[in-house]
Order: structure tokens, then sequence, then C-alpha cells
């Protein structure tokens, strides 16, 4: 019999060539993939927004976002990701489909969504300049607080997109985007960011 | 007077202060045989076959504005007869028939320029697509080429056949197709017409319908007035249903804008007319130079005449998609028009059931090469009160009866054609 | 060696004299400054002829010093990068430039089409509509091209444009348009009350006409003033100050379009770098800054190189220190004309005369003229005497009869001026006309936008600065921002007074548009003719349609309109102004979406193995798949694929299918939320099972297929075809958000999430043995036909598991979570590697669907009903479902559709073609019996030949009848037996044994 | 055009895709096939103010309801469909 192996690739396993990339000197754009997290979209039930709430509540110790919003927790962020719905996103199975599939029987439904994503992590000084490249959305710090997500697309692509903590007195933000379009929008990145400098790695961190 | 090199340089030896107007500036009668709403290149064409064809002299066509301000002068000038459905197809070849000799029977020259249309296939599926319709086309006796790829590099070596993301296979070809100067059109039905004894009567909004005691309607009221009519023919695409409403008509029709942009004027570069498969673009080259191209509708009712940057955008891009030679070549102009997108995709020329009203509408983004075919098979309704054999399936009931023409497959939604 | 600047004056100007830079113009080298434009270097060196009409091939020199010049166009840059119809009065003068002028032969000097002029009696305008009628034939053989030869104006490169474009978002709370004191006083005012601002400049320098004009503000020479006013908006962090930015076009909602050239000014773009950028900004509030026009004076002659517009020439002179002329005439019927005198004279240029067409002039300026010893004549320019040469002599026609002549070199001429009103024009508002300045001015500008300064008609320097700080003010407060604004800058405003004159009744052409080559005696002709609305004026003369858009053309047509029709200027009207302001490079407009990057590629989980495998991929919408998988030694694709569908029918068999649509359906009410969107009924399957499901349009008409299973009481998992799968979740959320909002029910897409393989052949129950976890019963008993649950594998992994079969095999179908996908297709092959598993791609998926008679694509062509493709048993009766009223309309059941039927070749060598249409036996082909196409082809290794699906009219009644298969398009033509659309196993044996 | 998602906030069009007029209701399961053929086919085509149906695709995936003016693409409203954002809503 033979012995399978069920090694995991990202789907960036292959566009994903750590190192610098575009213009010499200090890289202004940093672009990190996180792989290998668990991903569940919750949605509410008729009538169960406020039950779904409050379990979220119980078991994450904070409300789940009613508005564009990531809320972190202590081993979780919630994501907004549109009415009545939310992502949760956390590492190492422990918020996985199996433990919350009971939680939320009577309020929400969920949908695995583990694989169907890939993460990429967007800092630097010129992580806006090259943002406003791929997204119509307003990131002025004041305007895309930290916290602040958006339901929105990149070059013509859903994502989800979301500002994390600040890491060096600098701005991160995170994007969702559907696996299958992943290697298409990592490459449109590079293009964006490439004469501002590009520092890649990947990460098995949420930040 | 007759135009011609001749009468070109005579007036010439006397400062060109011999011409005369292009058409009478005519003052509206108290009635007319028959009444056309929309002086544009149908409601012209229209007036120009009644008199011709069917003898029907005491006609006036009614203009809101000026002639040919609707889409009759904002679009992008293409003619072909590569329809693939019954109905259209015999249609708009009746209509490519007579754009071939319509500058000899006006007397005007429209430039009417058979340099070849052709659709770019990128897929195998879309080369059987164009198989099927070239086929209708050769059996309906219009002509049709399926070009493959070596032929469509020899005509056109300019396309990106190298690093595309969806490359050229090949393409469907109708020589006999091209372009025609869009104002020309209106101008010369407009002159040949009222040659004919046609009141062209410009500044002349139509605001109502009169109606005798039975609803039938007996003329229009007009901002010049009211005037009698034994019937009305509406020739207003992009505002049939704003038009309709003032005799309680609901269309099977939205309005939606279509964009069209017109680079600077540059040397030839473009010999015919191309329309992209993988995308929304479509572009000929003017005889001033400039390249006039388009794409998709916004997609959105739209009364406004023009429309918003993704659409420009889009059409950009699959432009440069299919030839990044176009890349410093500057874009000119944008404008808007309004068009009658009907429920299948197809026109509608038909009786309405109010008596006394017809209907000549729907012509979604392909109203202008319809120009000829419509005058004329629109004023064989008016003159005979039935259908063409060529429009008898442009029915208005044909959405109520399942018949519908739909050759793009989208269903009931309109944005979709 | 460079031609020495002849024409440039000793010192001031804002070049640079330490940066020397060289250049080409038709192949002559000449020296110029970094600050120079092309123009102004050409200036610097004496050259006046730049350019031949578009018509008449005249003589054209440089008109103006910016963005609306219609004569000084040139070929820039060479080979791959040639950009035609540059104006040189924009281009920025970089080292090594090579510019070349356009629309001649040979030479400029020699255009041999100039011969044109001799035929001008002719060539009025619409000629070419009662001409070249005759022959028919001779219009595309013979006039045509010769007449789009002699049209155009540059050549394009005709080859890839080799550098990249970008586009980008931009957000402020007020967009300021122009940099002269007007939009930085706006910028000003609003940033200090604490808004985002964004400033658009198109020139390199910011300051507009102080950097010509100078003047005094806030008791600083404005030079000062404008250094520091830079300054400060550039320490106002949300204060974006954009140079060789053009503001291009409004559109709603705030959303602006704006054109940066980023590196324009450059030989090439720096490695990485884009050539240009499009931003969309999004704007609160806008301002309109953009200044105002100088309008020439028709009169004979007037295209002569050596005329220019009064305030380029003091652009020229002040600000590029370089003299148009050495003697320079003036013609003007405004104030505003005299400050070139002024200028030249600072310069110490000579000033030939002033000729002014109003009736009385300023003591002040008397003055001038008789210290300066130059005349003041009463009148008005009436001829110009000189060539390509440039301006000698001047006619001039004095108030009273009597006639002039002077002496010059250069002639400026100002006949008022027009505020630049095309921003505010684009949502269809039409400019107002004003009396005192003789000009448009803006109107029903679009929402939030507003106009300032000579934008608005106000020309005056304090004015600008007090109306543009204003409207920064105030529209930042609309924008929610009350900060301090402080005190607005301030300055004298100039004396304006106008007379309008617009065209001088004299001999010789008498140019409107330039570039047109349209005289006054062309808008006479159109008027005789009946082109008298404004509309039908351009479009017969081509009034305004150059690449100026009639900037310095268009009030000057339809004033002269105005007159010879007996209209005023109002009455008369102006044409619709369109968007964009300045042409803009169409690469702009596509961004990075061009060649492979022109749209988004979708990989599927196991794209990089299958890569690996050497598949070769086809472009399924987004998707590259895999088509099929060549080996060596393989003579073609159809060897190929008839070896995967053999090893498939007589083995076992895999074929990535992760690109279906894939949605989760949850809730308690899943089950009747898919009875309402499908014909057939789903609240009745049971747990654990699958089944195929069909959708309707509204219309009646198919819309999708696939499979669904119910894998708990209230989670159904939704399959749709590849094609569909976006606008099939776009349709059921409509269905469950506005249809059916009553309905407790969850969708969401899972596409991404699972990896999903057909595992098909008679050897797939042993394939599926060595890697599906021992313990589970993959018997025909305990894993049914259309069964659908969870399995566990080997290893630890858990996948879904379902047994249904598009190829008529014995087959599953095996989803896994997607990053397993590509360790799945590695298992797949080991697991399968004694039973010869042999991976498939598309093309032999596509061989077996149509052995088995199933439709996909070409058969769910938006036109079919259930009834067409033999599904209409699946409709149930007893519920509502989308489509149904409108399936049952007359046309769509009548019996003479087109229905899906098999065909085979009665020559079985024949191959078969997709799009030959049906003609019955022995007919010839005519519109009234084309009864059908052929729908899908393949070559059926099971029947050893080419079958087919085709659309035939009453065709499952005519089953064994031979028809015939035209397709003339393609030369070919044969006869096919129409037959059972189930060509391999109809009985369904093998799928379930 | 721009439109505030009642979810998002304000989004640019490209994340929009539109359907139609938002006035028609599908007819009930007995209304007949004149009363379904106006439901699909029939338009008042406004010149005006038009309440349309538009899904925000390319964001929260929520259809709404826009009251725009065809004439001059001002849109004066925004609320979500009636089962958009309606888990608060009792079951």
């Amino acid at each position: 019999m033979a012995e399978f192996s069920w090694d995991v690739r990202s789907p960036l396993d292959r566009a994903l060539l750590a190192g610098p990339y575009g213009a010499h000197g200090d890289a202004g754009v940093t672009l990190t993939e996180i792989r290998n997290f668990d991903l569940v979209q919750v949605m509410a039930r008729r009538g169960k927004a406020v039950d779904m709430a409050t379990v979220a509540k119980t078991r994450f110790g904070v409300a789940a976002p009613e508005t564009p919003k990531a809320v972190h927790t202590a081993d979780a962020t919630l994501i907004w990701s549109g009415p009545d719905q939310f992502f949760i996103l956390a590492k190492n199975g422990k918020h996985a489909m199996d433990w919350l599939v009971p939680t939320f029987a009577a309020s929400g439904s969920l949908s695995e969504q583990s694989h169907a994503r890939a993460l990429i992590s967007i800092s630097g000084a010129k992580a806006r300049a090259m943002l406003a490249k791929l997204s119509s959305i307003d990131l002025h710090p004041g305007a895309f607080a930290v916290g602040a997500a958006a339901a929105t697309s990149m070059d013509h692509t859903s994502v989800t997109l979301w500002r994390g903590n600040d890491r060096d007195g600098q701005a991160v933000l995170n994007v969702l985007v559907f696996a299958t379009f992943a290697e298409s929008l990592w490459h449109t990145m590079l293009d964006s960011a490439a004469e501002y400098g590009v520092a890649i790695a990947h990460s098995e961190e949420l930040t | 007077m007759k135009y011609s090199i001749f009468s070109l340089a005579r007036a010439a030896l006397s400062g060109h202060k011999n011409w005369q107007r292009t058409w009478r500036d005519a003052t509206p009668k108290d009635r007319y045989d028959v009444v056309i709403i929309g002086g544009g290149g149908h409601g012209l064409a229209t007036a120009w076959f009644l008199a011709s064809e069917y003898g029907i002299r005491n006609v006036a066509v009614l203009e809101k504005g000026w002639i040919g301000s609707g889409n009759a002068g904002r679009n992008t000038t293409i003619i072909r007869s590569n329809y693939g459905l019954p109905g259209n197809t015999g249609f708009y070849e009746l209509s490519m028939k007579l754009w071939e000799r319509m500058e000899q029977d006006l007397n005007y020259n429209a430039m009417v320029s058979q340099r070849g249309v052709i659709n770019l296939y990128h897929s195998d599926a879309q080369r059987d697509a164009y198989a099927r319709r070239g086929n209708t086309m050769r059996i309906n006796g219009i002509d049709a080429e399926l070009l493959d790829l070596a032929a469509v590099k020899k005509m056109m070596p300019f396309l990106n056949f190298d690093n595309a993301r969806f490359p050229v296979q090949g393409g469907l070809l109708q020589r006999r197709g091209g372009t025609a100067r869009h104002d020309a059109v209106v101008w010369g039905y407009a002159h040949a017409a009222s040659g004919l004894g046609v009141d062209i009567i410009q500044n002349c909004e139509v605001t109502g319908f009169v109606r005798d005691a039975n609803g039938k309607v007996t003329g229009v009221e007009t901002s010049r007035g009211r005037i009698g009519a034994g019937k009305v023919g509406m020739a207003v695409a992009g505002s049939s249903s704003r038009v309709a409403d003032m005799a309680g008509l609901r269309l099977p029709i939205e309005s939606h804008v279509l964009q069209a942009f017109v680079s600077e004027a540059i040397k030839p570069l473009i010999p015919n007319v191309m329309t992209f498969g993988a995308g929304h673009f479509y572009v000929s080259q003017s005889d001033k130079g400039g390249l006039v191209f388009g794409g998709d509708i916004d997609g959105y009712n739209s009364y406004a005449q023009r429309g918003n940057l993704p659409v420009m955008e889009d059409v950009c891009e699959g432009g440069m998609a299919l030839m990044p030679m176009i890349g410093r070549v500057r874009l000119l102009r944008q404008w808007g028009g309004i068009m009658d997108m009907s429920m299948d995709g197809s026109p509608i020329i038909d009786k309405t059931p109010v008596d006394g009203l017809y209907l000549n509408a729907g012509w979604c983004y392909g109203g202008f090469k319809a120009t000829p075919g419509s005058g004329f098979v629109f004023a064989h309704l008016l003159a005979r009160d039935t259908p063409h054999e060529e429009a008898a399936r442009f029915r208005l009931d044909r959405f109520r009866t399942g018949a519908m023409i739909d050759e793009k497959g989208q269903g009931a939604q309109p944005n979709l054609h | 060696m460079a031609v020495a600047q002849t024409n440039r004056l000793g010192n001031g100007g804002l070049i640079d004299r330490s940066a020397p830079l060289s250049f080409r113009f038709d192949g002559k080298s000449f020296s110029g400054f970094q600050g120079d434009t092309l123009a102004s270097a050409l200036v610097a060196n004496g050259v006046k002829l730049v350019g031949r009409s578009f018509k008449y091939h005249r003589p054209r020199g440089i008109l103006t010093a910016g963005s609306e010049e219609p004569n000084a166009l040139v070929e820039l840059r060479s080979g791959s990068r040639r950009e035609p119809n540059t104006k040189a009065t924009t281009a920025e003068l970089y080292e090594g430039l090579e510019a070349a002028s356009q629309n001649r032969w040979p030479s400029l000097r020699f255009d041999v089409m100039s011969v044109n002029q001799l035929f001008a009696p002719i060539f009025v305008a619409g000629f070419y509509y009662k001409t070249f009628m005759w022959p028919a034939k001779f219009w595309e053989a013979i006039y045509e091209p010769a007449i789009r030869r002699a049209a155009g104006l540059g050549r394009a490169a005709g080859v890839a444009d080799p550098d990249h474009y970008d586009k980008a978002w931009a957000h402020c709370d007020v967009l300021v348009a122009g940099s002269g004191p007007a939009g930085l006083a706006a910028a000003l005012a609003a940033g200090r009350s604490g808004a985002r601002v964004i400033l658009c400049e198109e020139d390199f320098a910011f300051g507009g006409r102080l950097l010509s004009d100078g003047g005094t503000i806030d008791g600083l020479p404005a030079a000062e003033w404008l250094l520091r006013t830079l300054a400060e908006l550039a320490a106002m962090p949300d204060v974006r100050i954009m140079n060789r930015t053009t503001l291009f076009g409004v559109y709603d909602g705030g959303t602006y379009g704006a054109l940066e050239r980023v590196n324009d000014h450059l030989p090439s773009p720096p490695e990485h770098q884009v050539r240009q950028r499009l931003w969309r900004i999004v704007a609160k509030r806008c301002v309109v800054a953009a200044g105002a026009l100088e309008r020439p004076i028709v009169f004979a002659g007037n295209d002569t190189p050596g005329v220019m517009m009064a305030s380029a020439m003091r652009t020229y002179v002040g600000r590029y220190a370089a003299a148009p002329a050495k003697r320079i005439a003036l013609f003007t019927n405004n104030e505003d004309g005299w400050r070139t005198v002024e200028t030249a004279l600072g310069a110490g240029l000579q000033i030939a005369a002033v000729i002014d067409a109003r009736p009385d002039i300023s003591s002040a300026h008397r003055s001038l003229a008789s210290k300066n010893g130059f005349t003041v004549l009463h009148g008005a320019v009436s001829g110009v005497d000189g060539g390509k040469d440039g301006v000698r002599k001047i006619a001039v026609s004095l108030t009273g009869g009597a006639r002039a002549e002077v002496e010059a070199d250069g002639l400026a001429v100002s006949g008022g001026w027009n505020p630049a009103v095309g921003l505010t024009s684009y949502h269809r508002g039409r400019p107002k006309w004003r009396d005192d300045i003789a000009a448009f001015v803006p109107d029903g500008a679009p929402p939030g936008m507003v106009a300032a300064g000579a934008a608005n008609g106000d020309f005056g320097l304090g004015a600008c600065l007090s109306q543009g700080f204003a409207a920064g003010a105030a529209a930042a407060h609309d924008a929610g921002h009350g900060g301090k604004a402080g005190t607005a800058p301030v300055a004298d405003d100039e004396a304006f007074s106008v007379t309008p004159l617009w065209h001088v009744a004299g001999k010789g052409k008498a140019f409107v548009d330039y570039q047109h080559d349209v005289t006054a005696s062309d808008i006479e002709l159109a008027q005789r003719e009946g082109f008298e609305s404004v509309e039908h004026l351009k479009r017969y003369t081509t009034l305004g349609m150059a690449t100026d858009q009639g900037k310095t053309s268009n009030v000057a047509g339809l004033a002269i309109m105005a007159a010879v029709s007996g209209r005023s200027i109002p009455e008369t009207g102006t044409t619709i102004y369109r968007p964009p302001y300045v042409p803009v490079a169409i690469g702009a407009f596509a961004g990075h979406h061009r060649d492979e990057t022109f749209h988004a590629t979708r990989l599927t989980p196991s794209h990089h193995w299958a890569a690996e495998q050497g598949a070769v991929f086809v472009d399924t919408g987004l998707w590259k798949r895999a088509q099929w998988y060549p080996r060596a030694g393989e003579k073609d694709w159809l060897e190929s694929v008839t070896r995967e569908v053999k090893a498939v029918r007589s083995g076992v068999g895999f074929c990535d299918v992760s690109t279906l649509g894939k949605i989760d359906v949850h809730g308690p009410d899943a089950g009747a939320f898919l009875d309402r969107v499908y014909i057939n009924t789903f609240s009745n399957l049971a747990v654990g099972k699958a089944r195929y499901g069909l959708m309707l349009r509204e219309d009646g008409i198919v819309y999708d297929d696939g499979t669904t299973s119910r894998l708990a009481e209230d989670h159904y998992f939704l399959t749709t075809t590849t094609a569909k799968a976006g606008l099939v979740m776009q349709h059921l959320e409509f269905c469950r958000q506005v249809l059916f909002p009553e309905l407790d029910v969850q969708l969401t897409s899972v596409s991404d999430q699972w990896a999903q393989f057909s595992i098909a052949g008679p050897k797939t129950r042993d394939l599926l043995k060595e890697i599906v976890d021992p313990t589970e019963d993959l018997s025909n008993e305990g894993f049914p036909f259309m069964g659908a649950r969870e399995v566990a594998l080997r290893g630890g992994i858990k996948a879904r598991l379902f047994r249904i079969s598009f190829s008529g095999e014995m087959a599953f179908e095996i989803s896994v979570p997607a990053r397993y996908g590509e360790a799945m297709a590695r298992n797949l092959m080991l697991a399968g590697k004694s039973f010869g598993v042999t991976p498939y791609g598309t093309e032999a998926l596509g061989v077996m669907r149509i052995e088995k008679g199933h439709i996909a694509g070409p058969e769910l062509s938006g036109t079919t009903t259930a009834a067409d493709l033999g599904l209409d048993k699946m409709m149930s009766t007893k519920k509502d479902f989308i489509g149904r009223v409108m399936a049952g309309r007359e046309a769509l059941v009548a019996p003479d559709r087109q229905v899906v039927v098999g065909i085979k070749p009665t020559d079985k060598a024949r191959r078969l073609r997709s799009g030959a249409h049906i003609i019955p036996k022995g007919q010839t082909p005519g519109p009234g019996n084309d009864q059908g196409y052929v729908t899908s082809v393949c070559f059926s290794p099971a029947s050893d030949q080419w079958i087919g699906l085709a659309l035939v009219e009453r065709g499952r009644e005519r089953i064994g009848e031979i028809v015939h298969a035209h397709d003339p398009i393609r030369g070919e033509d044969y006869d096919v037996e129409l037959c059972n659309p189930v060509f391999y196993d109809p009985d369904g044996g093998r799928q379930r044994g | 055009m721009r439109i505030v998602c009642p979810f998002c906030g304000e989004r640019e069009l490209g994340e929009f895709t539109y359907l139609g007029d938002a006035k028609p209701v599908r007819p009930a399961a007995d209304a007949g096939e004149d009363a379904v053929y106006d439901y699909v086919y029939l338009r008042d085509n406004i010149a005006g103010v038009m309440s349309e149906n538009w899904y925000h695709g390319g964001g929260c995936r929520a259809w709404l309801k826009v009251t725009r003016n065809t004439l001059t693409h001002e849109i004066s409203a925004v609320e979500p469909a009636a089962g958009a954002g309606a888990a608060k809503v009792g079951a």
C-alpha cells in the first residue's frame, strides 16, 4: 500500500520568491504571505443576529464586528465580511470548524474557507502608495484607522482588506484574496510595488 | 442643385456664393399624410423611401433639435450585415444593399467605405460560434469568410500575437462591411427627401398625441403647434419610451448610455473595422485619421448622454490588449449616446396597439448600420400597413409569444445585450 | 554642431542656463536649457516654421505657449516611442530630444502637398460630400485611400509601446485644478482649514501666469510669493501638489480623471517606473482654477509663422528668455494685450506698432508709445505679408478707412480671453455669455465644482487671489473642515476692457480653426447651406474637431456664425464640451491591463502539478485549465485526447474540475429556496444524496445546470458550470435578498475552498480503495450512484466524495481542501499507478460528455429551453420556480423548435465541425430550409468515428433521417444521420455499476 | 458614479452590478402569464428619479435599492434589499 503524503502548498508557494525585488535600496514595501491559517465564515441565520453576537462574545470575549472592522482577540481576528457575517481568522485549529459548528449551531451558518484564501500582509513606507494602484479605498490614516476593514475589490478581484496593528510605527494592511486568484494578484502587487523596492517574505505567524 | 465635381468647380468660380440650402427650412403645414417623429437617420430615411419608393410625398419629419442630433450623430459609423439569426440576417443584408447604392440614390457622398469588418476569435468555442454565424450569412447570400491565424496575421500584422492574455486565433470577416460618414448620411437623406417635397422641421418637439374619439392618433402636438397626420411614425431611438408614454404605451425597452471615443488624427494605421473577441473593444479609423472606437454599454439606465470611467478604462484595456501599438496614441474625445436597449437585443418595427401610431425602436447599439434598411421597411409598413417581409419578425408582440431574436442569448436583461 | 541660440535673451527667464541641453528638430541639431519646452527652445533658436496644416499644408509656426496649441505639433521621439501630434509647447526639453515636423513630404520647407493650396477654391468645407461619387467602385479603390493618406497628422509608431503605465486612486476633500494665483490661493485656504487637498498642475512648474506675468502679491514680487506659498503648502501633511498632472475629466459622484506625466520629461522612464499614471481622484469639492485662454482674431494671413498670441509672446520672453521676434507688432482689442508690449520693451525688444481695435486707449499707453517711439494705429490687421519664413509686413485697415503698413517680424495678437470652461461643462452644463468680457463663463457646473479666478471670467490678479481663496475656504468648509483659513493674499487688479472683434474682412484666407484649416468663408458657406446649428457647423466644417478641440477657435467660429445668421452669440450657443480636456494616451487608460496582464488569471489547485506533467492549457474564462497531457511521440492533440479517453473508458483517469462554481447553501429554508431556483425539486433530496438540477432564467430559457448535494438537513452544496459560477452566485443572492427575503437561507461561495477531481473509469473504485480509509464502504450498496458524503483519506485528511458521472463511466468526484490539491493529484497518480491511471484534460472531458449526450456550453446558448435540451420532464408541475410561466409561451413550446439530437456522418471517415448548418437532404440551402446547426463535435473513440450534437428542427422526431451538414464557410458539405444523442452506454449501466 | 453602500460606505461604480428597475414585483405563482410578461418585459424606463436594483458584488454582496436620477446620475438614496442584512429581522 502506497504512502500518501499530504503536504500543503499555499496558493503562492510557487510565485513567492523571498528576498528583494524591484528598485534597489531600502524596500519601500514589504510583502509577507501568511501561510496555513484557519478561516471560517459565519453568517447569521434569520432572526439570530443577536444570538450569534452573543455566542461570539462568549467564545471570543469581544463582540463580533457589525460594521466593517477587524477585531483582535488573544488568538483570533474577527473580520467583518458583509452584513450579518464575519470571518474568524486563527491558527493551529483553535477555532477550526469542528469546534465552531456546535458553538454556532443555532445561530449561524458556517463555511470552511481556510483553503479558499491567501493572506498577504503589506507594510512599509510606500505601502499606501502601492495599494493606491490596486484599491479604490481611501487608506489615509484618518480614513482607514487601525481595525478598519473593507470588503472590496482589487484588480477586479474580491478581497477582504483590513488594517492590523501598526508595526514599527508603520501601518500594516492585510489582504485576503481568493486562492485561485492569488498568484495573479501577487504579480500585480509586485508590478505595482517594484518602483519602490520590495522585500518579500512568508510567515506562519498571524500579525 | 446636382452635386458633382463640375458643379463644385463652377461654384468655385463664383466664390461658392450660389450654393442652396442642403435641405429646405420648412415651416409646418396643418396636416401631412405621414408625420415622422425624429429627424435622425432612420426618420429621414423613412421619409425619403416614403417619397421615392411609395409615392407618399406629403410627409413631415419633426426634429426636436437639429437633424442628426441623436444617435445618428454619435455613433461609431460601422456598417455590416453579419448577423446570425433569422429576422436579423435578411434585414441587415437588405440594409447593406441599400448602403451600396445610397450615394447614387441620394446624390450625396456619405463616404460608404466597404473596407471590411472582422470579428476576431480567441477560442475554439468562439470560432465555432462564428462559423455558425458565417454559415448563416452564406446561406442567406451574404459574404463571409472564416480566417485562420495566418490570414489574420497577414491582414493585421500589428495585433498582439506574441504575449497576449487571450491570443487571437482567427476571425470572421465580412469584406462588404465597413463604415460610412454618419453625419453625411443624415444630410444626404435630408437633401434628397427635401428635394422630393418632404418637409424637414427642426426645433420642433412633439409634446403629445392628438387622438380621435376611437383613440386613433390623428396628429401631434408640438412646440410649433398642432400638426395633423394620417399616420404617425416614431423613429426616436433613445427616447422611445418617453414618446410612447405620451400615447400611454409601455415598451420592452430600457435606455442605456453607450460611450464612444475618438483619438487624435494620425496617418493610416488600421485598414478595416475590427472587434476584439476577448474584451470590449472595436475600432476603425476615420478618413480624417482618428481611431474611432468603443466597447460595452455602461450598464445602467441613463438619459444623460455621458458615461463614466470604468467603461472608458475597460475599452482602452481591450484596445491595448489587442494592439499595444496604440499606447501612445491619444484619446481626444469621449461622448455618450442613449441606446434603446430592447429585451432581446433586436429592434422593433411594428404597428402599436394605438391605431395610427407606428413604432421603429429598440435598436440597441446597432442602429446606424440599419439606417437605410430601417427607413425602407418602416416606409413600407407606413405605406402598406403590413410589415415588409424582411422585417416581419421585428414584432412588438414577440416578447409575449416567446419569439425573441436573441443573438447574444442573454434574455430579458437589456444591459447584457 | 548645434546652432547658437540666436534668439535667446541675454538674461532673465526661468531657464537653468547652467544646464544646456542639445536636441534635434527635423534632423538638425540645436541647443536649449533645462526649463525650456521644445517650443521655447525652437523660439530661442529662431525657428519659426514648425508644421504644416491639415488640409492645405500651409506653413505654420507656434501660436501659443500652452496645451491649447493648434499648430506646433510634432512627432516626438523615434522608433517604438514615436508620439505623433505632440505639442511642442508642452513638451519639456531633455538631453537628446528628437522631434520631427509632420504632415509634410519630403520636407517641412518643401512640402509637395502644399499643392493643395492651388485647389483651395474647390476644397471648401464639405466639398467631399458633393463629389467622389462616380463611379461607385472608385471610392474604396482610389478616392478614399488618397484622402486617408493626405489626411491624418503625425504617424503612430506602428509597433507595441515599450513603456508601462499604471493607474491609481487618490482621495481628498478639495481638489484644485491649476496652480496659478487662484489655484494656489484655493489650496492655501483649504489646506489651512484642515482639508485634505490635491492640487493638479499640468505644467512642470507651478505658478501659472505668475511665471510669465509677474506682479506683486502681499507686497512681495510674485516669484517670491510663489516660493513662500509652495513651501507653506509642502509643509502641510494633507496637501499634495502634483505637477505634470492634468485634470482632464469629471465623472459622477465626485470622481475626477487626471493624467500624471511621470517621466515624459526624460528620454525614457527609469527602470521599474511608468511613463504616465492615470489618477482617479475622489474629491468632495473641486475648485477649477484652470485659467483662461487668449483667443485669436480672424484676419487674412493670421496663420503666417510669426503671428502669435500676445500672452504666449510674453511667456516666451518673460518665462523662457526667448524672443519670438526682434521687431514686434501687437494687434489687440483689449487692455491685456498691451502687457506684451511692456514685457517686450523690458526685454529690450523693439515694438513696431500697436494696432488697437478699440476706439480709445489710455493715456498711459499713449505715453508708453511716444516714449518708446512706436505708433498706435486704431484699426485692424487686414493682411500679413510673409510665407514660411514668417511675418514681414502687416497691412492695417485704419478706423475711418485708410490703410497703413507695418514692418515687423512678429505679430502678437490678443482677441480677449476665454475662461477655460471645459471641466465645468462636462456634465452638459452650458456656459453662459458675459457681455462685459465678451466671453462664455462657467454655468451649470457638476455638483461640488466651482470655478474661480480667470476660469470664472475674473481676470485681475487681485480677483484671482481673493476668489480662489474664498472658493478654497468654502470648499473646505463644505467638506467638513472649519479650521481658520487666515487672510487671503492681496494684489491689485489690472484694468481689463475689451471691444469684441472676431473677424476682420479682407482678401486672403482668414483662419478660424488653424489646425483643420477652417476659414471664415467656410463658416459663411456652411450657413448658406443650412448648417446653422453650431453642431451642424462643427460637423460640416470640422471646426473645433482637431487635437485642440477648438480651444482657440470655437468661440470665434460661433461668433462669425452668429454674425452671418443674424443671431446673437448666446443665441447661437456652444457645442457640447466633452472630456478629456487635453488628449490622453490610450496606454494610460489601460494601465497595466495589457499583454498577459490584460485580465487576471485563475489557477486550479493542481495547476503547477499539471504544468510539470507537460499539460497544454486552455483559457476558460479567466481560468487556465489543462486541455490535454501530451506524451512523447504523440503526433497531435487528437492522438493525446483519444488516448486519454480510452484510458478512462478502459481503466481509470482523473481530471481537475475545481473550476466548477461551488456554493454552500445553508439554513432551514435551503431546500425550499432551491425548489424555487431549480425547475426540479430539492427539498425532498435525502441527506447524503446528490441530484442534477437545471435553472431557468425568468424568461423561461435555460440558465445553468449542475449537481447539488445535501450534506446535512440544513446544508446543501451546489455546483454551477465553470462559465456561470459568478453569475449564478449573483442570481442566487438576488433570489435570496430581493425575491424571497422571507426564506431563512445563507449563501457562501466555496469555489476556492475545494480542490475537486473527477475520477472516472471502471477501475475508479479500485483506485479509491487505495487512498480512502479502509473503513469507508465504497460498494454499490454502501455508496450508491448519486451518493454524497464525507470520507476519511489515508494519511488523516478528510474529503468529500460524490458519486456522480459526467463521463458515463463508474465515477466519483472527490473534494479536498485546496491546499491539498496538488498533493491530491500526486496521490491519485500514486494510488492509481498499478491501474494505469491517466490524468485527462478538458478535451477528453468534452469527448466523453458528447459521447454521453450531456449538454454543455454550446447547448446552453441562452436561447434553448429545457424541452429543447430534452430535459422538460424535470420541470416540476407541483411548485412555482423561476422561469416557469414564461417557459410556457407559444413560441417556446412550438413543435418545430430546434432540439438536441445526435449526429454522425454517413461516411465514417468524415470529420465533423461545429457550426455547420443542417439542411434537408437534396435541397438547395437557403433561409427557408436552414433547420439548425451543429453545436458540439468530437472524435469518439468508442464509436471510432466523429460524432456530434446538433440543434435541429423537430430533431427528435427525425432520428434516423439523413440530412445535409452544410458548412460553406469552410467549404464542406456532407451527409449526416440524425441519431440518439446518447452514443455511449445509453442504458447507463456503466455509471451505476 | 459612487454608491454609498449602507453596509460598506461609499464605493466606486466598478464594485457594483446593475440589474434594472426595482419597481416591478415578481407576481405570485397564480398571477398568470400576462402579469409575468409585464414583470419580465415591460419597463417604465423613467427619465428622472428611478428606484433600481444594484448588487455590491465587488464588496459585501448585498443587493441594494438605489434611488437614482437617470438624467443626471445623481443618487439620492440607497437602502438594502429586503433580505440584505436581515438577520436581525424575525424569522
